[in-house]
């Protein structure tokens, strides 16, 4: 596939170099600040488990009381270990229960030897935790090597988004049955911005269902299961993204999600999240997929619904670029990372379909060992559902024409509702028709001079963009509106109190496994 | 399961969707206008989802919603099969067995109608389906008439042959073809021939409806999906009795 | 004209498509289901072209037929526009003259609901369909919320900024939630401020159905294709009074 | 555009001589021959109008008193021409009429000057008729430089069939705005077995309109109207085809049709009529398209919907090079010849749209100058109309990049209804969406092994069938169902009592006119 464009590798080169040095600041303020979020999932990891009487989990209740006796800057294990310890209670969400009901003080000891033990003791719990998520990757190993991996590229993913985790299971296997290769439940409008982890098994989603521990459990034996019936594996995503990107990354580790939803920018852009706060818990986040083995999905796409596929192309092609980066900085591997892009140029658009195969082509070649996340045109998509289904047709055959790697089944009713049974089915068709018929297209797709043309305009775009962010620095960027013409400065957005500075005595046992 | 409710993406949410053209401009008017269709057909909630002036004078509809009529499954009428599919040995062994003749079959594609793949696909011996057409059939002799037969030489073959049962196609339906052309064949045929003597007359066609046989004065009416066993079937079972 | 009926190819056809799922495998009984169902739509004849079975107990149809409603245009029930379209120019100098001060508008993506492209489009610069939004206006003073704004804070925000008018937005309309997050908003402006001091209530998204603002608790419901000036128009009509 | 498959020039020139071989003895029978539609042809142009009270034209009624008392073998000129001058009738139609009343004798006279007079009357007569055709042919060609072509090729070629033509009008008209090029008025079931050309306008067609001049005039008529309105010439099409071939194509001279459906084989496969009724009426007809500058539309695109588009591909080659053959050989240019093939593959197959690309190249390159007809799926549509608008939209995309001449649009109604307003609508949007987005597509598109393979083998295939046919004629390869498995003998078949041996003596000054 590589090689279409002859793109200059030099040229190839120097966007990475940039994309390096735009980045590497955000990074230094990852790695000396943390978050609640970031502590809670430690918390889980180190085997905190289950909520309070309104649902208000454990750890939350627990990373608040260390907080407000310690502040976060030492990172709550060595406090809750040496509670733990001093106290004498032998379970961590014991000891959380108690702290809720006020009857826990926690301290950094002073003395180094008290120090040592609590960070041995932490570091003993989340190692426990850490283990889990590698048995349950050897697991997915295991099982792909039994069932198998999907016949054909690209994998064919498919959302169930009705708001009940008991409706989403039979939905999620009548579609893999129809072809789906990856499931990937929507999560309820709104949870991005819950700072906790909603507990147990949902049924009252609004166009998606919760993501928790259970619904992940009960959905992922459900596709065991059917991944047994069609021999092949299924995959199942949801989205480490929002308030509680990192403790949901260790859910999904600990639960055995195969993707996660997971951008360096999404939160701050589009749920207006702080933009350290979001950076701080991505490079957790991915350093636990990095370990989980998940593919992580990049939000490149989104930023094509608000600003102009034509106009921002080249703002895509940056932001893959950095989060390629982040992904490498965390510990991920190239076949993980899922960078988004999507058909999102306006139809009238002369030659807007050979557009969208520069575009497809430029990030293909860029990242050639990436399974590149290829998103439906939603965006123009209408009321007018015949249209829909045609729109979604050439967007899988420009999938196909480009090797993306995993295809986001568009739907004809995209701009209508929440997908329904027979929309999944006729788009899955769709899908087949043009894989089937087209896939091997590419063997006669030469680009020709529009298509390199544009292309090399898009990626000396992105250069030039660059070297504006690398000179003005990556947060006053976003402040400006570069991506997505979303504004967001660095000093606003929520969840911004739940970052702290890391004090120098910081201690976490879960990145210390995995740094 | 006998009553059920269309289903969009919960059970019993009662969606559907529907789209129409009113001869009239778009404007606020006309989008409240086909609101107020799909409200007659019992959408309840309807959402206006997209609308498109054509021309002049003619506007596009598009509309979801929920409708609130139930489906009953146990009122539901259809024409089940209620004779036993045979296999081509079966139909064969009986006719010989009992009739000890074969079983004369004419078939033709009447009025202007020309399209006869679908005829044929019941009568040559390529058949459809997997499965061979009447001519493969020992026990059955076949004449095919063809497309663009005129009623007076289908009775008029149908006396020469004589044919035991009639087979005609129709797939044109703009303006009722299909059922016009039957009834004047059915028509025919009653006024040419006494009852005793009259062939066992059936129609097929992608679009009839299987309960009109009666109306249309024929004995058996096949829709889509039709294949010759289900023919062949049918006639042993109406012409020669049953298989046992 | 005001009767008219769907128009398929000739006048008065009364054709119509129709597709919908039901929870039942696909076998003769459910193709008369579905032809059931259409029939209760008020589609006779109607024709069942395509059923697909999907899983193990769902069937999707398809079908086309006529059905007798009529379409009365004259007892169309539409808000029309019932205040005139003026200019930027216009608003702001009727505002200028009669209010003497800039017109306080405060809009908000309530709930959680975070599409902001819509509310963004009305009232940002940038504007939609060539139109420049409400902060193009000079006599208008704009704060915009944003996505994802719980109802307290945004009735807090509008006492703090003095708002005439509060401009709520909501896309997501699964489980009903734009009409659910409308009527709490309304219901909280009602309980936190007195008659007269309550600002102007107005929402807008593509899938609300412009005739029930009373029933949502507001002066009035924007749907799909709003552009700018229809709101600064309506703004002042409704705050300042006629432009004359 | 040519050139991509690279096929082999020495290959293409013996297909082509092969052709002429195969086809030559059927030319020879066409000049031997005449028939009863040939002879009210020559009336038509020398002059006959009108029918009597049951709608039975006059020249009906003439030629069936000429062909009792004298038969057809002299052709009908001369004892007409002859009975005009001996009654001292001025008006051919009012001789056909006493003619009908049984008041007229129809002789060959014995002497030569009496024949070389009613030859020269005859002569005057048709010529007149044939001026009016170049008059039309005049027309058109200031029309054209006055309003223009279509901006793009493709033509956009749409039908309407609501059997009223002034139901057509309107629909015909809305069509041309909205996009259409070519407007096609399909004919009533049944108008290509009746031997006779109904008279006047009418409202009674299934599924289509009657072909009448009346319609014709009427419809040629508003499309001015309408050229004038959009700035480009919207050419009209109807069919020259059935048992009054001959005389719709002189209908259409004289009206300024633009274009009509004429093929060599399309009556004798699909309606059932005598092969050489077909070939001597083919052949008159092509004839006066010819000189009326009208573009012929083939009907090679038939078979595909009874026999497999893959297993008879080569049988549309060979009928495409025999269509061209009797076209030359008939004086039609390489402008006027809209071969016909189809996008009929089942869309189940896998590479079914490679092979179509394969085809449709193959087609194309054969071909370089004909404005091929490219029609749509027809036989694998079905109810699901969604599907459908889909199919028809690869379609699209097939016909833009491999450069066809005219697009008949596919309509998602295809296997329900013939096509609604609406259905044409969401069609041309269609065609809309594909040509302006992926038009130039070929510019990135360069067949590789799979589509050259598949074309070379076609053409092998079709070679191979061309020697067969020329060893065994083609009027047997006609009675074995080589073309859409249809089985023809050329001595069945409808229409064969109106066909007669030319006589020595036999003249035609219509054809004189045009050899
Ligand atoms: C192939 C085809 C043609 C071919 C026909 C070749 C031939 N020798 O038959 C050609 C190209 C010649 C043709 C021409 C026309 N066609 Co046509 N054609 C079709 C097409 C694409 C497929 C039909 C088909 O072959 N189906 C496959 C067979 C196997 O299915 P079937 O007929 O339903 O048969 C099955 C059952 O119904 C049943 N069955 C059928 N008959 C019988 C009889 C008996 C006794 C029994 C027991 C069972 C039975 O068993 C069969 C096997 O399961 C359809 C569109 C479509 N996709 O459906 C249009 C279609 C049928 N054609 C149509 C039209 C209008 C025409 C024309 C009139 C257009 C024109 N004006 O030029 C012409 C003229 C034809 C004429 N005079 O009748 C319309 C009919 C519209 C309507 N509903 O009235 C259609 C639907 C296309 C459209 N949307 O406009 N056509
Ligand atoms: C862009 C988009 C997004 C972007 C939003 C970016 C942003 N900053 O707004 C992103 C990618 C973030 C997004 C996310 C999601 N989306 Co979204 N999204 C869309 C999309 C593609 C376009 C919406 C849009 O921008 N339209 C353009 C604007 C200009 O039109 P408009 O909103 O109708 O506004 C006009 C009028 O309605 C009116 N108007 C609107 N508001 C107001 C207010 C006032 C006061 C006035 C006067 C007028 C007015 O004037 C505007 C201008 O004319 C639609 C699909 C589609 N094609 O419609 C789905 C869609 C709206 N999204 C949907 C969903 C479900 C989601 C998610 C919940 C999915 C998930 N679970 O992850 C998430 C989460 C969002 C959340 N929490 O709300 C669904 C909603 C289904 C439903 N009917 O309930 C849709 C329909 C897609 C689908 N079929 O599933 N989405
Ligand atoms: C990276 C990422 N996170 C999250 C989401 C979904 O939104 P939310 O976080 O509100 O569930 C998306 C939407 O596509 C996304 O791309
Ligand atoms: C060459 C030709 N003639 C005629 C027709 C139409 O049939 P009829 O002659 O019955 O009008 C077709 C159908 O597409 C055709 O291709």
């Amino acid at each position: 596939m590589a090689g279409k464009l002859d793109l200059d590798p030099r040229v190839v080169a120097r966007a990475r170099k940039l994309a390096a040095r735009a980045g590497q600041p955000v990074v230094d303020l990852a790695r000396s600040h943390t978050t609640v979020s970031v502590e809670r999932a430690v918390l889980r990891l180190a085997g905190v488990r289950g909520a309070d009487a309104d649902g208000i989990p454990w750890v939350n209740r627990l990373v608040d009381a260390v907080r407000e006796d310690v502040g976060l800057g030492h990172g709550v294990a060595v406090p809750v270990f040496h509670a733990l310890a001093s106290t004498g209670v032998e379970d961590v969400t014991v000891l959380a229960q108690k702290a809720a009901a006020g009857a826990v003080r926690f301290a950094v000891p002073d003395k180094k030897g008290e120090i040592t033990a609590a960070r041995r003791a932490a570091s003993r719990a989340a190692r426990a935790g850490l283990k889990q998520v590698d048995r349950r990757r050897a697991e997915r190993d295991r099982l792909i090597k039994r069932y198998g991996d999907p016949k054909q590229r690209p994998w064919i993913y498919l959302i169930v988004a009705t708001g009940d985790i008991y409706e989403d299971i039979p939905q999620a296997q009548a579609a893999a049955r129809a072809g789906a290769d990856v499931i990937a439940v929507i999560r309820s409008t709104g949870q991005s911005l819950l700072d906790y982890v909603p507990e147990g098994a949902t049924r009252e989603g609004f166009a998606g269902t919760y993501a928790t521990q259970e619904n992940f459990r009960l959905m992922r034996a459900a596709l065991d299961e059917t991944s047994k019936e069609l021999g092949r594996y299924i995959r199942l995503t949801n989205y480490a993204s929002g308030l509680c990107m990192p403790e949901i990354a260790a859910l999904a580790g600990l639960e055995r999600l195969d993707m996660m939803l997971n951008d360096s920018m999404y939160g701050i852009l589009f749920r207006d999240i702080n933009p350290i706060r979001t950076f701080v818990d991505q490079r957790f986040s991915r350093q636990v997929h990095a370990r989980a083995g998940i593919i992580i999905n990049t939000g490149e796409d989104n930023y094509l619904t608000t600003a102009d596929a034509v106009e921002a192309a080249h703002t895509v092609t940056v932001s893959q670029l950095l989060n390629e980066f982040f992904a490498h900085e965390a510990g991920l591997e190239n076949w993980q990372l899922g960078l988004g892009h999507a058909f999102e140029i306006n139809p009238d658009l002369p030659d807007s379909f050979r557009l969208e195969l520069a575009h497809a082509l430029l990030a293909r070649e860029l990242f050639p060992d990436a399974p590149l996340k290829w998103m439906p045109p939603t965006k123009h998509m209408t009321g007018d559902v015949f249209r829909g289904n045609l729109l979604d047709g050439f967007f899988n055959l420009a999938g196909a024409l480009t090797g993306q790697g995993i295809l986001l089944v568009g739907m004809m009713t995209e701009a209508v509702v929440t997908p329904w049974l027979s929309d999944r089915d006729i788009a899955l068709q769709n899908v087949r028709y043009v894989l089937n018929g087209a896939g091997n297209l590419h063997e006669d797709f030469t680009p020709g001079p529009f298509i390199r043309g544009r292309a090399e305009q898009v990626l000396t775009e992105a250069i030039d963009l660059l070297e504006r962010i690398v000179d003005d620095t990556l947060l006053d960027a976003i402040a400006d509106g570069t991506f997505g013409i979303m504004k967001r400065p660095a000093d606003r957005g929520k969840g911004l109190d739940g970052v702290a500075k890391q004090d120098e005595d910081y201690y976490n046992p879960v990145t210390e496994g995995l740094e | 399961m006998s009553i059920v409710r269309p289903y969009g993406d919960a059970t019993g949410d009662g969606m559907v969707q529907l789209s129409f053209t009113l001869p009239i401009p778009h404007d606020k008017r006309a989008e409240g206008a086909a609101v107020q269709l799909a409200g007659k057909m019992g959408m309840d909630p309807a959402m206006l989802v997209h609308a498109k002036q054509m021309g002049d004078g003619f506007t596009f509809f598009v509309v979801y919603g929920k409708v609130n009529h139930l489906v009953d499954t146990d009122k539901v009428q259809v024409v089940e099969r209620d004779f036993p599919l045979l296999s081509a040995k079966e139909v064969n062994a009986v006719i010989k067995r009992r009739l000890r003749r074969r079983l004369n079959v004419v078939g033709a594609c009447i009025g202007t109608d020309a399209h006869t793949v679908g005829i044929d696909a019941i009568l040559n011996l390529k058949g459809i389906a997997g499965e061979k057409g009447l001519e493969y059939y020992s026990e059955l002799s076949v004449t095919n008439m063809g497309a663009q037969v005129s009623v007076p030489d289908l009775v008029e073959t149908a006396r020469e042959k004589k044919a035991d049962a009639v087979l005609v196609s129709q797939v044109v339906t703009q303006r009722d073809a299909h059922l016009l052309n039957t009834r004047a064949m059915s028509a025919a045929f009653r006024e040419a021939l006494p009852a005793g003597k009259r062939p066992l007359l059936i129609v097929g066609g992608p679009r009839f409806d299987e309960l009109m046989a009666g109306d249309l004065g024929v004995d058996r009416i096949f829709s889509r999906g039709t294949t010759p066993r289900e023919v062949a079937s049918y006639l042993v079972h109406a012409l020669v009795g049953s298989s046992s």
